[in-house]
């Protein structure tokens, strides 16, 4: 990286608004052939904002755009695709109902020279671009029915394999297993090697410093400072992301943990040998109050169904569930709600109402201990109001319309409706996915303070991290079985995955 | 006279939903019962399409002969055609199958609609005392019996300058949509003499508002004669009706295909090309026989 | 958050207090519909004298007052992100079940039940609530779209119609429904009273009831409900019950307003109680608009109707005419929406 | 790539060729329609000698020519997820357009403005693909969604129908499609073979090319589309526009294939087409089904409505038979469809 090639790409004073929230605000940046450009910031810091413009999906900004030196303003997505620019979104960007082969040629269907499409090629081309991220899967296979794990490799190799000569993985690891993610990384490699850019986005400081030549840190829509990967640290990265140092923030996990003794308080939730198709067999667990249990397991082995199990979305096929001893029996999600059990899923979209005040967010669950018939808006005003103050909600307006909060006090928002009174057991499906580092502390600090009030809490979650970080005793869950549990024992990270 | 061998006839009509079609169905099975013809039904459900795909499976299997009163005209051309090439007497009732030019069919029986709306406008101009002010509630502008009865009222109301048209919009034989018109025609026109419906129950649906703004002293008038508006002639709710004798024409389409399957009658000889069937204008003085006529399937 | 996040706020200024415009901007979804029927009271006033005076506002009152019925009933589906396209079907089949169950005159050809009126009432209700009832359970037992399953009851209900009038007309119907249907209350027919109730009543469950607001958050984002432990199956039941209920209301009254029970009687409210929800800006995606909004797109569609019939323009005219009028409408809706939502937060 | 990514892939075990059951399971979408198909098949041949005789299949073939051809267009709609309630409209518009353009028998009282067949035919498409580019454009620029768009469509083409024909009927329109709507070709309706022209030609366009692929795409994951580079608009558009034409296509050899034009003659054809997309198994979601679903949709709509013709029942009885069968319809592919997804991967 000493005499950095000249850049092909370039943003220079780069603006964007949506409505009222500047997402974007005077930002330069700037990308080099072959060279792969970590990208770090906290939730809403404008990281995906921005890689949006350079893949064409905002039009509408300020600034300039360079493109070889010459300004260019995609339209389009078509006009990014064409300067051979790529993009692996955020979010799973799939056509469930077509099939893998289509997939990895989304848009570019290999077709002859009368345009009709050439099924059996695209299916042995994508059989063998999907063999190079080691993935083997059936071409004619419908994509919806693939793991999400899968799906997620699916796109990445549509993008990587494109032909594009920018690349933009925005957090593409989030779904991935560790051996899925070393695999990647391999490929980014050689994509390096052969001269593409790539900019990589990832909430994982480690990897950003494994993958990375260039890091560029983005706070509050500003861009903080581009260094060279090796002039950095972790430390360093996340002091200049979220403004402070926090010695316990750069906390890797990577070391032995050791777990707490076990919890001494009576069990409130017992689940006994719950069947679900082909992902759960025989599951038993119990939570003891005040205890945290995480469940830990590569993407799709089972752990979002167990969640779903818990919190009645999904009836087993075989099995009990014992919320302080009354089984649950079939009642939805009311049922499990009414018996105590409170559920936080993976996406803040599946649990917000963005067009509604901040107090309709936090009462929903609520309103039947309200009132029986009649609302009473007064009550559900004032408990916001408390919650907004216990959990330093901002701004703290119980009539804020809920989309017009920034997302980590929207995961606060989504946390309150359940807090106003306690329930007795918590799940929490991937409760840190996509947050920043200073987000996933805020959630840890709040799960503690529930295992405090003698809450049962239920971890489920793809990421070593978060169980290690949250859990008293975590069971490893593999390909819908339990197969290990790590109570009262010193853990680390590798031991995890070993598991798994 | 009475075949010997029990015939097997095939009828389509309109749309059993209404009521004039359904009596012409209690009609023509009564009558077949009394002439020995099994009589088996093809519902045009008010709708073309459909109607057409009956016809078409009638024109798929064997008859004596067929009677069908078409709900579009010109909509089931090509399979009646085809059944008159097969040599089975086709007789059609009331709406044209297709213009007379276009189908050689074994006669058509129908009333003058354009009788039938001049003789109630009559009436009610009659009973007006020649002057004053009428409003004219048609059907579906696109219906053939509409634009008779249309006519037959225009031809009647031209002889009487007295007499003011005030309003001639469609009400698509809809009872709520007639409902809708009166209400407004009500409050628009404070004088309103008298009322000339396309058919009956629209007229009674529009008596329903008229009583409810007791606005009753209009004379109304109707076509079709069914049992309803005949008692409600007797009553006094409406003041004349005209017979459109659904007996007549579905019991009368028994007898031509008996005659000319049974009795050899020939199209255009011993059967004109064209029976006009018309009724009698319904007033207080006829209605009780007009409904033991009825009830005995006669008109 | 932390400190950090309270002094980095001014990236989401709170709003001061909302100035006139802001409102406005906000309440657009409402107003651009009342706009539209400001305006064609105002070009309806103009053309026709006959049309602004104090007996054809009852006239426009009681001629929205049956779609008004089934259209209160049908904001609850359409808050909730679904559809009933069985409405005029099952208001058709109550009416006739109910003249069905009352003792027909001789002249009319029916073999029918009666009984007394006011258990013929009971039952015509206990009909409407079932069919509504096998919609609730197409949708959320089976999961059938609510397109078309009420599309299967549309013909379910017509089938049932057929079945009971069998092609004739029934007139006789109990008196506390003729009375509801055709009488009138002070001048004011009851009817549009009737209707009235329906829709206040409606507005105020919407509003002030637990259920109500649990339509409106079910039909915002139906996975948050379930996730926040709401019984979104029941409440979805629920709203295809009372769609199905204020449908058998309407037509029982309709039978009576009309005078009679016939088939097809019904089948052009469908089109206009949809067309009155979305005319008046409730969102066919759930979770915006209301009773309110309801109401002013009867009225919107109320006053078309009835000022065409006040103009003397030719009648085939007329069908293009309500047709444009009614794609303005929407296109204005569409705008006014996008105003809102662009110069939101 | 390198060693270390081949030896790491045990963690998806390459899937074994799959089997006979795995098949029949993922293509239960289209199995469950076709056993419906089936049972109704051999039901009415046994219940009734005319049913399954070669004059019958040649009755079922043209009956449900001009639904296919709509259909085939409406497939292309809601494969993106869309509706079109237009299509019955323009249809009818068109068909009595392209009357308005030849020279009427005197007896016809129409004002119309006869032109040489070709030029007729011509403006009739023209006609329908106008309907089809202003549906587009209150979908795509204005953003109507498309239900309540088609519905003012339908409103506004029953209004053109009215205005050209008022209240007439034309029978005369030019020779060739006279010959497409009620020829034959050796022993085979012509308009059989319109249909399946049209029908197979919207399979291949569907299947084979890149804009069909890209309505699968559209309909099952829209943002995905917009991010693989895919103008959404535009497809969307076009889809309304290929339904449109095709219905005005189908409009025009009805008029022919029925002998006549007037207004309301094709009614029926918008819950008949829509009807025959989603039994055939198409999601209204979109993205799942295709013109194969269509085509066993519309025969098993089409045997059904031609067996009740064929047995003595009582005609009010037929109604509710209808629409309880296609209830059970639905839930047969509702369960079908669930049966493949809980035995997914
Ligand atoms: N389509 C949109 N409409 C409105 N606001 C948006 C939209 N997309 C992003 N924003 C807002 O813009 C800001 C920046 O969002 P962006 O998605 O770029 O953040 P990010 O850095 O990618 O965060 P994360 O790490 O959570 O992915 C946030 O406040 C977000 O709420
Ligand atoms: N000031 C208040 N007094 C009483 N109830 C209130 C008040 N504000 C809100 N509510 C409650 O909120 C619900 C609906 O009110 P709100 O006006 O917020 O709805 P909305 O969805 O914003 O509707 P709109 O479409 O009018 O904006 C009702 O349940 C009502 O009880
Ligand atoms: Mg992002
Ligand atoms: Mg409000």
């Amino acid at each position: 990286m000493a005499d950095a090639p000249p850049p092909i790409l370039s943003l220079v004073g780069v603006s964007k608004a949506f409505g009222g929230v500047q997402a974007l605000q005077d930002v330069d940046f700037t990308l080099r052939a072959g060279e792969v450009h970590g990208l770090v910031g906290e939730n809403g810091a404008g990281k995906s904002t921005m890689m949006k413009i350079i893949a064409g999906v905002h039009a509408d900004y300020a600034g300039r755009f360079l493109l070889d030196g010459r300004e260019v303003r995609f339209r389009s997505t078509r006009d990014a695709h064409a300067a051979g620019i790529a993009m692996v979104h955020q979010e799973l960007s799939i056509a469930p109902d077509l099939s893998v082969a289509e997939n990895v040629f989304l848009g570019t269907q290999i077709t002859n020279r009368l345009g009709m499409v050439q099924w059996r090629r695209m299916a042995q081309e994508a059989e063998s671009l999907l063999a190079r991220l080691g993935v083997h899967a059936d071409p004619r296979q419908q994509m919806g029915d693939l793991p999400i794990g899968m799906q997620q490799l699916v796109e990445i190799a549509r993008v990587l394999f494109s032909g594009a000569r920018i690349i933009i993985l925005d957090e593409p690891t989030s779904a991935l297993s560790p051996p899925e993610i070393a695999r990647l990384f391999s490929a980014l490699r050689h994509l390096r090697a052969a001269g593409r850019s790539i900019v990589f986005i990832s909430h994982f400081i480690d990897d950003i410093l494994s993958i990375a030549d260039t890091v560029t840190v983005f706070r509050n829509g500003r861009k903080i400072m581009t260094v060279p990967a090796a002039d950095t640290t972790k430390g360093g990265l996340i002091q200049s992301m979220i403004g402070r140092g926090h010695a316990e923030l750069e906390e890797s996990y990577t070391n032995d943990i050791r777990l707490a003794a076990p919890a001494a308080g009576p069990v409130v939730l017992e689940a006994d040998g719950l069947c679900l198709g082909r992902s759960l067999r025989d599951v038993s667990l119990s939570v003891r109050a005040g205890e945290v249990v995480g469940i830990y397991g590569f993407m799709g082995c089972g752990q979002a169904e167990l969640a779903r199990v818990l919190f009645g979305k999904m009836t087993p096929e075989r099995g009990s569930i014992r919320v302080a001893g009354r089984r649950l029996r079939r009642g939805g999600t009311a049922g499990a709600r009414r018996a105590g059990v409170a559920f936080v899923p993976d996406s803040r979209r599946a649990m917000l109402f963005h067009q509604e005040p901040v107090y309709k967010n936090t009462s929903i669950s609520i309103l039947g201990r309200l009132s029986r018939l009649f609302l009473k808006p007064a009550q559900e005003r004032a408990l916001a109001q408390r919650q907004i103050e216990a959990l330093r909600i901002r701004p703290p307006r119980v009539d804020a319309l809920l989309g017009a909060l920034s997302g980590g006090n929207q995961q606060k928002v989504a946390l309150a409706k359940w807090l106003t009174y306690p329930p007795k057991v918590l799940v929490l499906s991937e409760p840190t996915r996509g947050m920043d580092v200073g987000a996933k502390d805020e959630v840890v600090k709040i799960v503690h303070g529930l295992k405090a009030q003698g809450l049962a809490v239920v971890i489920v979650s793809s990421e070593p991290e978060t169980v290690l970080s949250m859990a008293d005793r975590i069971l490893v869950l593999r390909k819908g079985e339990l197969v290990r549990e790590f109570a009262d024992e010193i853990v680390s990270k590798d031991r995890l995955l070993e598991a798994a | 006279g009475r075949s010997e061998k029990p015939l097997k006839a095939a009828f389509s009509n309109a749309g059993l939903q209404a009521t004039w079609c359904a009596q012409g169905k209690q009609a023509a099975e009564w009558w077949g019962k009394l002439f020995n013809v099994e009589v088996t039904w093809f519902d045009g459900q008010l709708d073309a399409v459909k109607q057409r795909s009956a016809i078409d499976n009638m024109a798929s299997q064997k008859w004596d002969f067929v009677a069908i009163q078409a709900f579009g005209i010109g909509t089931l051309t090509q399979p009646v055609q085809k059944m008159i090439d097969a040599g089975i007497p086709v007789i059609d009732m009331d709406t044209l199958i297709a213009p007379l030019e276009q189908i050689n069919v074994h006669s058509f029986l129908a009333p003058d609609n354009e009788f039938m709306g001049g003789a109630v406008t009559q009436a009610l101009a009659t009973a007006m005392g020649g002057k004053g002010k009428i409003i004219m509630t048609q059907g579906a502008l696109g219906h053939t019996g509409a634009q008779g009865r249309a006519r037959g009222f225009q031809s009647v109301i031209k002889q009487y300058p007295n007499i003011e048209v005030l309003d001639t919009q469609p009400a698509d034989w809809d009872v709520s949509k007639t409902a809708r018109l009166w209400e407004t025609y009500l409050t628009k026109y404070p004088q309103i003499d008298a009322a000339f419906f396309h058919n009956d129950d629209m007229a009674l649906a529009a008596y329903n508002i008229m009583k409810a703004r007791n606005r009753t002293n209009i004379l109304i008038g109707g076509v079709d004669a069914m049992p309803p508006a005949i008692q409600a002639v007797s009553d006094g709710r409406m003041f004349a009706t005209v017979r459109n004798p659904s007996c007549r024409i579905h019991g009368g389409a028994i007898v031509a295909g008996v005659a000319a399957v049974a009795g050899g009658e020939k199209t255009g000889k011993g059967i004109p090309k064209h029976v006009i069937t018309d009724g009698p204008v319904v007033t207080k003085a006829n209605a009780a026989g007009m409904q033991w006529m009825q009830d005995h399937f006669l008109i | 958050m932390n400190d950090d996040i309270t002094s980095a706020s001014t990236a989401h200024p709170a709003p001061a207090r909302r100035g006139l415009g802001a409102i406005a901007r906000s309440q657009m979804r409402n107003i651009a519909p009342f706009l539209t029927l400001i305006v064609l009271i105002v070009f309806f006033s103009v053309v026709s004298p006959s049309f602004a005076t104090l007996g054809n506002v009852g006239n426009i009152l009681t001629q929205v007052s049956v779609t008004g019925i089934i259209a209160a009933g049908l904001t609850f589906v359409i808050l909730c992100a679904e559809i009933d396209l069985s409405v005029a079907s099952i208001a058709n089949a109550t009416g006739i079940a109910v003249a069905y169950f009352t003792l027909q005159d001789s002249y009319v050809n029916i073999a029918n039940v009666p009984v007394p009126g006011w258990v013929a009432i009971l039952l015509a209700l206990v009909a409407c609530s079932a069919l509504g009832v096998v919609n609730a359970a197409g949708l959320v037992v089976i999961g059938i779209p609510s397109f078309i399953m009420t599309l299967a009851m549309m013909q379910i209900a017509a089938g049932i119609s057929a079945l009971l009038v069998r092609g004739q007309i029934a007139y006789k119907i109990p008196a506390l429904i003729s009375t509801l249907g055709s009488g009138s209350v002070g001048g004011i027919p009851c009817i549009v009273l009737v209707a009235a109730f329906v829709l206040l009543l409606s507005h105020l469950v919407l509003t002030y009831t637990r259920f109500g607001r649990y339509v409106y958050l079910v039909g915002s984002n139906r996975e948050a409900a379930e996730n926040a432990g709401v019984n979104v199956k029941l409440i979805l039941g629920a709203v295809m019950v009372i769609s199905a209920v204020c449908s058998g209301i309407a037509g029982m009254l309709g039978v009576a307003h009309f005078g009679s029970a016939q088939q097809n009687e019904f089948d052009t409210y469908l089109l206009d109680s949809i067309a009155a929800v979305v005319v008046g800006g409730t969102s066919l995606f759930g979770g915006r608009g209301g009773i309110g909004n309801t109401i002013v797109g009867l009225f919107v569609l109320g006053v078309l109707n009835n000022g065409l019939d006040h103009v003397n323009i030719d009648s085939f005219l007329k069908i293009l005419i309500r047709g444009l009028i009614l794609l303005l409408a929407l296109i204005i809706n569409v705008y006014a929406q996008r105003l809102r939502e662009t110069s939101a937060d």
